[in-house]
């Protein structure tokens, strides 16, 4: 199978107007992922299906991940004019950025007939709230139907050109995405007197008069 | 026995999938409006045959099906939010309960997964007792299948009953090694938890020798069964094109005529030093699946025979491998098994701290399922129940 | 014995009766097998032993089920016996009665009955000769019909879509 | 010809008929109450904490309390509160003991991480499986009494294991006091001018490290009882 | 009175042979003469009643304790010895059980469902000859009998599955309807050689006919020539599938349809209809062993002393060993392929036996030579049409070689 940069200068070459890059991998693993923004995904999808020499006809997993919103601290040189007539100084200055999350969704690819695998697509949504429609790879492998229903029903991520968008885990009433970092656990599920301070802390804020009957009672 | 007219039941979706040219057999029944009366049935989820609680919901036009949609997603407990929740070791006793069948092959996808992550090799002795277990979870994995398939068909009980009989043995040998027969949290990272004694090893080796024996009979009394073949020859037939592009795994997929089996694709672990064969049906119809897991767990046999013989010595684990506090560095890999269902893979993204920020499982129950509308289309109930058990699903496995 | 065959008529009679009166169809639908088992119990009490077990055998396990698939198929198990309007009930009234009147007026006063008592029963071997001998031609004609009848059936019957493989 | 098939099937199930009658290998019913189901030496349920003696087992707890079982156990059910103050223990040096040990046992799935993780062989887990409650919230919340079980009770649903943590304890205690003797004996042998003799005899040199409590794990656990004596981590 | 402690002159007159008959006697002797048919006639009613009674009981408990020996498990042996309680426990539960009725069933059909299924099952028993002279009613036509009281049984079932107003139930009705009228047919033809070669209509002639033994050791049961033995295979199957046992129980096809037909019975009544289904087991075995196994005919010469009801009792057994020794065997068929079986197999089977059965009834003189090739020919006329027919019924279907992936 040819090497994760070859495969990017080819298809850089075929798809002038998709834009293609590496994204390393620091795990001994070694497995250099495609990113590929989210216009041309079906097109190049649907070319590492049909291509002879990859004839990546099995998609094997379909994953979603979240990266929330970053704070990004950075140190920024600055000029500002010095003592009078001497020369402007340079100072740095501490400046704290909100680096914008997104969602984003990665395919991993293996051809049955070849043998060889995995090429691995990834393709970010524009931010979190609302453009985070990606194109469905459903017309092109059977197996992202109900991958992808899952990664809707859990990240929030809208699939354009899936046949049956709908969500495949939770019940259809479900409000939230809850594998998203972000995500807060609803507190009213039953109490359960687990005796681990944490859980406690939050059932007494939850039932601020009655001391739980049977929580352990911290030792005098 | 009237019903809500078919248009208003959104009946009339049609499948617009490219797939179409892929052999995948749109409705030849999409009911025309108005044919006749339609009766809606959803079998489950407190269904007995449906393996756990899963629902279907069945249009019926007479005795054949139209429409079946499944839905799932009552056993869900969000695995994954809690893979991230807790530590790399941590997590090994929670993939015990995915597929709660086999809870060996389940842990070693696991461990080969953070193995690939964070680059710990694996001692010599660990692969070969990795293989043993794993093939043991196999048999034990198809022969449960072979009895719930029977009680689907109608047998009362009786192959289920010879399947669960053997199906102790091996429990029994899981539960003297790692301590619980199902839940068993017995693969580390870098090897395995417990070194096999001398008599486990020995009651590994008279299982063995007694397990062909219990297939033929088992095989006398439901393989040239004419009722047997009768309900499930040309059952839920998958064309081997649908069954590559849906991403289906295992023994379903190699009943369709493809000989994909990531023991020999991959050649993880060491299996590439044993030699063994993998089994292929024509017709990828529900006896197809049933007869592939017979002959597969003949190969497992005689793996099992090899790996017992070829057994070395040497320590289980390597005693400075970390496991409490492992930190891989920052970085994603994705490993997968050959398990008795299909391909079991975990996708795990660190970012160099304890708790992996990424914890993916690939179920193969769940990609299995895909297809199950396009295999039960022109069935009756009666064959959808019986090409549902075929499938062979786990609900730990499907909802996570 | 008149005593019996008195019973017996009322045996028959009521069921039939409550049939026609009954709103539920496939309650009426069961009392006519009460009717055709008071028939049955008429050939037993003058002793025709074998016609009555045959008469019992055909209509209570084959004409039934041909009339409760009927009902079942054309309408579907709600009770729609809509009462029709008072006219057309005092018609079909009229109609019954003078039906009845006639077959009854018929039956008593014109045949001549040979006698009172119950001929002595024919026993079943010479029931057998009687019908392979004179009467052969007759039941080949019956079973003739018969065959017609079911494959006529069969042919109406079979599946009105064009499908896969027609069930059974 | 049509119904070889059934036949062989009526073959198969007549004989197992007859077999269940005399072989062993197909009867495999045992009549729970009645017969007693044999363990295998593994066999875990719920953790237990090991005390040294019978007689006084609050007193002679092996767990000092260092948490590191409630921080690995994946469903989070263990939950421990320190003592203030510190109490000798087998080996003569003053420990601290945990005030609170309380395993949820609704909660807990028997998973033997706690045992695996634990440096001190603190706690090990049980073989009593018929357990039962009355209350669901108290009822199966465990809390140290009734915990803690002698070491005798370990020894005798662990023999094998048991005995090896004991030999490897008294190897461990054995090199302590070999390291103490040398300790006093190289202090005895030159003494050092005004060198306060209470530094001298606080420096216990013991194999055994205090854990200040601090959270850095950086002891790599033994993995298992079981397999060979792991060597021990070096005092911090 | 009783006495003859002599060896007696033929077993026709040996002590216990005539003991019920004594029995009844002695029970009725001191009666006035009009009365005493009425006591008598109600004396066999309660014996059929008792003995079949407890014989539905115990073959609950055996159906359960064979099938759990063929299932390497014990069985149920908690109450009573060896578990002979059991049925005791079962019919108390039965009976304390909530009986619901749905509100929207049928209140009259739905309890009468059950009733008539009993009544029915029982009234066939009344011609069976269950010993020498020992046959409730002796009528000229009791095979026909037999069968217009079995025929009824569908209605009932019909009005079960119709009276519970539930779509499950519905649909279970229908396919049993399918299923009974469909194997009712097979039923009647596999008896039509019978009458027609024992050339009567009532049970204890078709008995009396097969008598005798050939040079002492082959007896003339219907079952041991070659159209009798495949009648008797014809008459099994449809017996199976009119009494809804193993390869056939799918009306209440528990993986499909739930309970079928019986989804909306509880208590007592679904004890009733379990109780019908074993009565008419019982009553389909009995007669088959009248038609084909010789009723109660000792099997050799030599073994004549044993008395005949413990004959035809011994035979019932093993006939009913085989309905749950298939039941534990075989798994279900579906709906078309049962009919299938029924209308392309059986009955086209059953009409090639009748044209059989008719030509040995005309060659019964045939000695010697003639008797051979009469039985070839009869054995030619049932082996030909069973393999041609097999053929065509399982084409498509048959074991297949598998391959294996290249490496």
């Amino acid at each position: 199978m040819e090497s994760p940069e070859a495969l990017r200068d080819r298809l850089l070459a075929r798809f002038p107007g998709v834009s293609v890059e590496l994204v390393p991998n620091g795990s001994p693993s070694g497995q250099v992922s495609l990113r590929i923004s989210p216009a041309g995904l079906r097109e190049v999808a649907r070319f590492l299906r049909d291509d002879a020499a990859l004839a990546l006809d099995q998609c094997s997993n379909v994953t979603g991940l979240d990266s929330p919103d970053r704070e990004v601290v950075e140190t920024v040189k600055e000029s500002q004019p010095g003592a009078p007539g001497g020369p402007p100084v340079v100072i740095e200055r501490k400046q704290t950025r909100i680096e914008p999350g997104h969602l984003e969704v990665v395919y991993h690819l293996y051809s049955v007939a070849r043998r060889h695998g995995p090429v691995i697509l990834r393709a970010r949504t524009g931010n979190r709230t609302d453009a985070v429609t990606l194109p469905s790879l459903t017309p092109v492998w059977r197996s992202c139907e109900f991958q992808e229903r899952e990664v809707f029903d859990l990240y929030g991520v809208v699939f354009e050109g899936h046949p049956d968008l709908r969500r495949i885990l939770m019940w259809d009433a479900f409000a939230g995405h809850p594998m998203r970092k972000d995500y807060v656990e609803p507190d009213d599920y039953e109490w359960e007197p687990t005796p681990h301070g944490e859980v406690l802390a939050k059932a007494r804020r939850h039932y601020p008069s009655a001391a739980a009957p049977g929580a352990v009672q911290p030792s005098p | 026995m009237m019903l809500p007219d078919p248009a208003a039941t959104g009946l009339a979706r049609v499948r617009k999938i490219e797939g179409a040219a892929l052999g995948l057999r749109t409705p030849a029944f999409a009911p025309e409006e108005g044919a006749g009366d339609l009766l809606e049935v959803s079998l489950g989820p407190h269904h007995p045959s449906t393996h756990g609680v899963f629902r279907m919901d069945v249009v019926l036009d007479g005795e054949r099906i139209v429409r079946l949609k499944p839905v799932f997603g009552y056993l869900h407990r969000n695995h994954e939010k809690l893979g991230e929740g807790t530590s790399y070791l941590g997590s090994m006793p929670y993939t015990d309960r995915l597929d709660y069948l086999n809870s060996m092959t389940n842990n070693w996808a696991y461990a080969l997964a953070v193995e690939k992550l964070a680059g710990i090799p694996v001692t010599e002795r660990a692969e070969y007792v990795r293989v043993i277990l794993a093939e043991l979870s196999r048999l034990l994995n198809h022969t449960c299948l072979a009895g719930f398939l029977m009680q689907d068909c109608g047998c009362s009980g009786t192959p289920l009953m010879y399947a669960f009989r053997e199906r102790e043995k091996i429990l029994d040998l899981f539960e003297s090694l790692s301590g619980s027969r199902m839940m068993c949290n017995f693969q580390r990272f870098g090897g395995c938890r417990v070194d096999p004694s001398a008599e486990w090893l020995a009651a590994t080796r008279t299982l063995v020798d007694g397990y062909g024996a219990f297939l033929d009979e088992f095989e006398a009394l439901l393989s040239g069964n004419e009722i047997v073949m009768a309900r499930t020859q040309g059952v839920g037939r998958l064309p081997a094109a649908l069954a590559v592009n849906a991403g289906v795994t295992g023994p379903m997929l190699r009943a369709s005529g493809v000989g994909h089996d990531l023991r020999k694709v991959d050649g993880y672990g060491v299996y590439p030093r044993f030699n063994f064969r993998v089994p292929i049906g024509r017709d990828g119809d529900v006896y197809d699946r049933y007869m592939v897991r017979m002959l597969e767990m003949r190969e497992s046999i005689s793996i099992l025979d090899q790996a017992l013989r070829g057994l070395p010595g040497g320590p289980i684990l390597d005693p400075k491998a970390k496991q409490r506090g492992l930190r891989p560095k920052a970085g994603e890999a994705y490993g997968r098994i050959e398990g008795p269902k299909g391909e079991i893979g975990f996708f795990l993204v660190s970012d160099g701290t304890g708790n992996p920020t990424r914890y993916r499982v690939r179920a193969p129950s769940f990609v299995n399922l895909t297809i199950l509308e396009d295999l039960c289309l022109g069935h009756s109930v009666a064959d959808a129940v019986i090409i549902l058990g075929s499938i062979d699903i786990v609900l730990g496995e499907v909802d996570r | 014995m008149t005593l019996l065959l008195a019973i017996l008529a009322l045996v028959c009679l009521v069921p039939a009766v409550a049939a026609v009166l009954v709103r539920n169809l496939i309650h009426s639908a069961l009392l006519f097998v009460l009717a055709w088992l008071g028939l049955a119990a008429f050939y037993l009490a003058v002793g025709a032993e074998f016609i009555a077990f045959a008469h019992a055998l055909v209509y209570v396990g084959g004409v039934s089920m041909v009339v409760l698939f009927a009902v079942l198929l054309t309408r579907p198990g709600r009770e729609s016996a809509l009462p029709a309007p008072s006219a057309q009930r005092a018609l079909g009234g009229l109609v019954a009665v003078s039906l009845v009147a006639s077959m009854l007026g018929s039956s008593i006063f014109w045949t001549r009955l040979p006698s009172v008592e119950p001929t002595p029963p024919v026993p079943l071997r010479r029931l057998g000769e009687l019908l392979a001998g004179p009467y052969l031609v007759a039941l080949l004609l019956v079973g003739l019909i018969l065959t017609v009848a079911l494959i006529g059936g069969l042919l109406l019957a079979a599946p009105r879509r064009p499908s896969e493989g027609g069930d059974a | 010809m049509l119904g070889k098939g059934l036949l062989q099937g009526l073959a198969v199930t007549a004989k197992n008929l007859v077999g269940s009658y005399h072989d062993p290998a197909r009867y495999v019913t045992q009549e729970y109450p009645e017969v007693q189901p044999k363990l295998p030496e593994a066999y875990r349920n719920f953790p237990f904490l090991v005390s040294e003696t019978a007689d006084d087992p609050m007193g002679t707890l092996r767990c000092v309390a260092c948490q590191i079982c409630e921080k690995e156990c994946p469903p989070q059910c263990i939950y421990i509160e320190k003592s203030k103050d510190k109490k000798p223990d087998a080996t003569g040096k003053a420990q601290i003991y945990p005030a609170v040990f309380a395993i949820d046992t609704a909660v807990c799935m028997s998973c033997q991480i706690c045992v695996e993780v634990c440096p001190f062989d603190a706690i090990k887990m049980d073989q009593e499986f018929a357990i039962a409650a009355t209350d669901r919230f108290g009822g199966l919340l465990l809390n140290r009494e009734q915990l803690a079980k002698p070491n005798a009770y370990y020894h005798q649903i662990h023999p094998t294991e048991a005995a090896e943590v004991d030999e490897r304890l008294a190897a461990e205690r054995r090199a302590a006091e070999e390291k103490a003797r040398l300790a006093a004996a190289a202090k005895a042998a030159a003494p050092k001018p005004a060198v306060p003799a209470a530094a001298a005899a606080a420096a216990p040199g013991a194999a055994r490290p205090a854990p200040a409590g601090s959270t850095a794990p950086a002891a790599s656990a033994p993995v298992d009882p079981v397999p060979p004596p792991a060597p021990r981590p070096p005092s911090p | 009175m009783i006495l003859a402690a002599a060896a007696p002159a033929s077993p026709a007159d040996a002590w216990l042979e005539r003991a019920p008959l004594l029995l009844r006697d002695a029970l009725t002797g001191w009666l006035p003469d009009a009365l005493r048919p009425w006591v008598a006639a109600l004396l066999s009613i309660a014996t059929i009643l008792g003995v079949f009674g407890l014989l539905f009981a115990y073959m609950t408990l055996a159906e359960r304790k064979i099938l759990g020996r063929i299932q390497n498990r014990p069985g149920p042996n908690r109450t009573g010895p060896f578990g002979l309680l059991q049925p005791f426990a079962d019919a108390i539960k039965a009976l304390t059980k909530e009986d619901i009725v749905p509100r929207a069933a049928d209140q009259v059909l739905h309890f009468l469902a059950p009733v008539v299924l009993v009544a029915l099952s029982l009234i066939g028993l009344a011609v069976i000859p269950f010993g020498r002279n020992l046959v409730a009613v002796e009528l000229e036509a009791s095979v026909l009998y037999f069968f217009a009281a079995g025929a009824a049984t569908e209605l009932s079932i019909f009005m079960a599955g119709w009276a519970s107003r539930n779509k499950y139930s519905l649909l279970a009705a229908m396919r049993a309807l399918a299923q009974l009228i469909s194997y009712e047919v097979p039923l009647l033809l596999s008896m039509v050689p019978v009458v027609v070669v024992a050339g009567s209509l009532s049970t204890t002639g078709i008995v009396a006919a097969q008598g005798g033994w050939a040079a002492g050791v082959w007896p003339h049961w219907h079952a041991l020539t070659p159209w009798g033995f495949s009648a008797f295979g014809v008459f099994m199957v449809a017996a199976l599938a009119e009494s809804n046992r193993s390869p056939f129980d799918l009306p209440e096809a528990e993986s499909e349809l739930i309970a079928g037909h019986l989804t909306e019975y509880s208590g007592f009544k679904y004890a009733l209809f379990f109780m019908a289904e074993y009565l008419g087991m019982a009553a389909l075995s009995a007669m088959g062993v009248t038609l084909f196994l010789g009723g109660w005919q000792a099997p050799l010469a030599v073994l004549e002393f044993i008395p005949s009801y413990v004959w035809f009792g011994m035979k019932l057994l093993l006939l009913l060993l085989g309905f749950i020794w298939i039941r534990a065997t075989f798994p279900r068929l579906r709906i078309d392929q049962l009919t299938r079986l029924s209308w392309k197999f059986l009955v086209p089977l059953a009409l090639v036996n009748l044209v059989n059965g008719g030509l040995w009834a005309v060659t019964s003189d045939w000695t010697g030579a003639a008797g051979v090739a009469r039985w070839v020919v009869s054995a030619l006329l049932v082996v030909v049409p069973f393999v041609v027919l097999g053929r065509s019924l399982t084409a498509g279907y048959g074991p297949r070689t598998y391959r294996y992936a290249s490496p």
